[in-house]
């Protein structure tokens, strides 16, 4: 029987096993040594690293991310941890200014090889400052990548993979996935960044998303297909590197696009790949392309409000219905 | 030299008293289900707050942080609205927009809570300049803990108070803890009130659980302040007797630490001065009768509110689009 | 004969109108005072306002904002400037966790009336860190509105709207308009925001700008009409709200869309443009939404480099005469 | 104590002087409009760099600045590849991306100048943990100005330091101004090095003219660091000659005040060292000699040196996508 994981538990291992292959990973955060981490990603690394490579930080999110831009400039590789993808703005000028820079800075000659893991999503009335997502943020920005994975066993390989880029990676966990469990074998394994995956073909409509959303899509999907509608559900993994080519082969082939993300719909990455897609698969199109996003709005924490503010499965649902009636 | 009379112990008592209830009642309403989100409580602290706002007038500003449903009572917030907006009620002070870490009071002058670490500091800035463009004799108190000294923020506001001569009070509540780093670990100072020196801003260091002492530093600090001499420093020594939230059992706290500061529990300070001043424990008694009761009405309150529209929700936020 | 202005000095005229009308304005930043800001807007406020309320102040970025988001709610109307939009990374926290979300907490009862004033755009080889345009980050936080202006007229009447405004608002100038010259009336007006303006109509195309890239589209605009090509050129002037309808008039009227800004076209607001045209006008559409955008890099700091990475007119000429193709 | 002996006081002639005519040829090229962009001259301060990189050794580590060329040269920097840089070609240090305000080098251990203020204070403090996980007896220098010092990450980045006792040395070089802004406005304090004790790190004041001076007090901290007892801040206390960069005329510095620091230019005051240990002025007059026939190298490579090509640059972006 295949082994599972919970989400938390994978990135525990690809972190491990990290730390284990290259002595210059290390890891620093508010409350990630003895504590583990808010969501339990750090667990007993402590115990085997040690106090020198498993390090809690004071509140300082700017420096202590600036201090894993330096350490990577100098040869290590280092994995920040941001608690929560909402204190990730005290940290944006090291990111946009610094890690994402310094490559272009030096000719390619200096690297920045380092991680910062955050996590984001609404749920748990955690409200307006704890539950934004901010991946436009760092998209939007050369230098950066950005990983997003949805299930255990992406988390792992993505990471492990992202820990050993040569480029700043900022990968974004999404908090209702920590407990989430998957399949995930005993053997060492990486995965590329910038490869979409396919999580289920169809013919009707492509489901395009990310994180979280992606399972809520393939929920919708399951749905759809009840009632006659054919899905490709396209997971994008790593939003920077984007699998472009994945995305227009989808479109290509089913002529219907349905963008599904969690963040604020406006200035999205949902809109930049509608708009890719527009600009790049237009003859293709059969219908207008749909973006079911995160309401407007700072995200409340009354349980009903907040869920209203969240694409549901069935807002993913109406959206496809909607694009195969063009 | 400051002495308090009567009529401000039982006034401190009273709000103190009204705190820890509210806090124990937080605490149990949120295993209940009722009260969702991040729930930190101030038991423990409530000397701080409440000497604090003893000493401050109505028209005073005070900036508070995601451990603020002390700072809003002492300020005088009604804990009906309050409570309310932890069950995420229409009739919250935020609408049940914001819970716990959100709540502000405009009638009271408490400018907000905070759900971002040293987020207030700023802010507490702004709200001294605008007093002083004012030319009022008004005070800002700006809340934050021992975590957020370390946020650049602290030292970059200090420094603005200073050079602009703002009626700010920074009042450091020191309670050992960042969630669970202890404080030792994230300074090597044993007085964080000495990083206001080197800003211009005088640091002093108080026993933060009697409320007397911290009600007669802080009346001395917004007289500097409303004479136009400038911002001050205070970090009051007091201690967090819980977990970081209501799910954080604590057990990284050692025993005999939580133990120490038990035995100086501001409620048990307060009590042993009244009764130095004489007041009689029939009066208090009557004061803990009195606070049952309002703790009873808040939650009743809270629990028969109108959860908020959905419809009416959507409809607002179109403003943003 | 109309009164003509730079652009500097429109901005200039709207600061001091407003700190004379209501003496709750004041300004705050880096060199604002004796010297007058980095780009002469502030110039000679100082001696009429004198130094209460027009406030020098160190490099604390964060800080400073936070300043005037905390003054704003206190009851006062502050404009900080920050002196380059790359530096707002800095404040980030500041605009995204307070200034927006502050109405919202206080369920509208607790107002933010600030404008945050700074520039952006690349030139003079200003290179890394001082090149950027970000207006996409403040764009994608719902409680900002943003405004970027393309003349001096708009900018005089904006930027004093934006100061009677509740709302934190961010004010972005171009470091290449501050010398440009254009007419501004003697008298008092003020331009509502949301309101888009369609500097010149044709049939064939719309091309969308907004900033300095609304003078290279008219320019390019002008080439067109030379080649038998017609352009609708819309100047958003005005992100946040964005003046959706004028945008769909014009694309149902087209049927073609070029969308054109000078910041990194991955994650850009011609992104969100082009997919909410892709959403809401697919039925209109007779070719591909093209984007003419900042190529995908830092912006360097040699010349030819660094007008490769700029859209220049010659590119929005050829977008639009592609689409024209279809 | 320390004294300096003939090798290092020439050495340190040498350098500073290199400093001098380097910004002064490089301010006579942005006028004639051969080097575009912010030019931040560094005349006035030559002994700081010099001091400081004077006590380090090859494979320490320095971060620098906006007003970089100066820390680039005392660190051993080629002046070739800095002029081909400020000129855009592609034999400089950046590839001609970069300019004025990012030299780095990876030989001499310069991990490059910032144009954001106060941006290299965190990263040195990466550098220096990376040190101390490698368990080397390496130290990081990282010069930033006054200005920088009321920026947040200062105070965050200190304290860094100080908890995990990195091998920094914060190099504070107090010229009296940021941009236009008196340095007496943005600080109540006169000594900036006041802001180190709150965070634990040690502070000190020098006079920053006197590279002797500063070379001795950099090398007690660097000893301090490579023992593993952590960071330390000095302030070094100087003057920036010239307006805030090339276009800048100054016209806000009293006369006075310029008067003053420039009867106590460092360069003057080295020269007088060398008279004093007794070095002979031919010998002066040949290290002048020669850094005129490097300037002038220097100058010819840059000018004749190729421009980036635009479609390589285009091609090479694609990493981007
Ligand atoms: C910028 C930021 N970083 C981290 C957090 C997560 N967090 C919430 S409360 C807290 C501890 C704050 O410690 P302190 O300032 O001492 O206040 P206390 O909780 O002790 O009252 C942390 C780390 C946050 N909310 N904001
Ligand atoms: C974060 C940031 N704010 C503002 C600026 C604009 N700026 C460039 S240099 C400078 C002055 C810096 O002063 P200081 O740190 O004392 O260094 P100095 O120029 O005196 O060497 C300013 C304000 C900037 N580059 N970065
Ligand atoms: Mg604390
Ligand atoms: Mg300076």
């Amino acid at each position: 029987m295949p082994r599972k994981l919970l989400y938390r538990e994978a990135l525990n291992e690809a972190i491990r096993e990290e730390m284990r292959r290259d002595e210059r990973v290390f890891i620093l955060g508010q409350g990630i040594a003895a504590r583990g981490g808010s969501y339990g990603v750090t667990r007993s690394l402590l115990e085997e690293f040690g106090p020198g490579r498993v390090i809690d930080t004071p509140i300082a999110e700017a420096s202590i991310t600036g201090l894993a831009v330096g350490a990577a400039i100098q040869g290590k590789r280092p994995i920040v941890e941001i608690m929560s993808i909402d204190f990730s703005t005290l940290a944006m000028d090291m990111m946009v200014n610094q890690a994402a820079k310094y490559p272009f800075i030096t000719g390619g000659q200096g690297k920045v090889p380092m991680v910062l893991r955050t996590q984001g999503g609404a749920d748990h009335g955690l409200s307006i400052q704890h539950s934004q997502s901010f991946e436009a943020f760092f998209y939007h920005v050369p230098g950066l990548k950005v990983v997003m994975p949805s299930t255990p066993y992406d988390a792992k390989g993505l990471l492990k993979t992202a820990i050993r880029d040569d480029s700043p990676v900022v990968f974004i966990e999404h908090k209702l996935l920590y407990e989430t469990e998957g399949e995930v074998p005993e053997g060492e394994y990486t995965i590329p960044l910038g490869e979409a995956a396919l999580r289920r073909e169809g013919a009707d409509c492509t489901v395009l998303s990310y994180s979280l959303m992606s399972l809520k899509s393939m929920q919708a999907a399951e749905i759809l297909a009840g009632e006659g509608i054919s899905c490709d559900v396209l997971d994008l993994r790593t939003l920077v590197p984007l699998d472009r080519k994945a995305i227009l082969d989808s479109v290509k082939k089913t002529g219907r696009l349905v963008v599904v993300n969690e963040a604020v719909k406006r200035g999205s990455v949902a809109s930049d790949i509608a708009a890719f897609a527009a600009e790049e698969a237009f003859d293709y199109l059969k219908a207008p392309i749909l973006r079911v996003s995160g309401k407007i709005t700072p995200i409340p924490y009354n349980a009903a409000l907040e869920q209203a503010c969240v694409p549901s499965v069935g807002e993913i649902v109406n959206a496809v219905k909607k694009v195969m009636e063009s | 030299m400051f002495l308090p009379d009567k009529e401000l112990l039982i006034s401190m008592y009273r709000k103190m008293r009204l705190i820890r209830r509210f806090e124990e009642t937080g605490m149990e309403m949120h295993k209940l289900g009722l009260i969702r989100g991040y729930f930190h409580s101030y038991i423990g602290e409530e000397a701080v707050a409440v000497g604090a706002c003893s000493a401050l007038r109505r028209d005073d500003y005070i900036v508070s942080t995601h451990r603020g449903h002390g700072h809003c009572i002492a300020k005088g917030a009604d804990i009906k609205r309050m409570m309310a907006e932890l069950f995420g009620k229409a009739s919250g002070y935020s609408m049940g927009r914001g819970g716990s870490m959100h709540i502000s009071d405009r009638v009271t002058g408490n400018i907000g809570a905070n759900g971002i670490v040293g987020g207030g500091i700023p802010l507490a800035v702004g709200v001294g300049m605008g007093i002083k463009l004012e030319q009022s004799d008004r005070v800002a108190v700006c809340f934050f803990g021992d975590g957020a000294s370390n946020n650049g923020v602290f030292g970059e506001s200090l420094n603005l108070a200073a050079i602009y001569r703002l009626p700010v009070i920074f009042m450091l509540e020191n309670n050992c803890y960042a969630a669970t780093t202890h404080v030792r670990e994230t300074s090597t100072c044993t007085d964080l009130s000495e990083r206001g020196g080197g800003y211009g801003v005088a640091g002093k260091n108080i026993f933060g659980n009697d409320p007397v002492e911290v009600c007669r530093t802080v009346l001395e600090a917004a007289e500097k302040a409303r004479n136009g001499e400038g911002p001050s420093l205070i970090e009051a020594k007091t201690y967090r007797q819980y977990g970081h939230h209501v799910r954080d059992k604590g057990t990284y706290m050692p025993p005999q630490e939580l133990e120490i500061w038990k035995s100086r529990d501001p409620l048990i300070l307060i009590a042993r001065s009244l009764e130095d001043a004489g007041i009689d424990t029939s009066e208090i008694q009557e004061i803990d009768r009195e606070i049952e009761r309002d703790m009873k009405n808040a939650v009743a309150y809270a629990k028969y509110s109108q959860e908020p529209s959905v419809e009416e929700f959507l409809r607002e936020i179109q403003i943003y689009e």
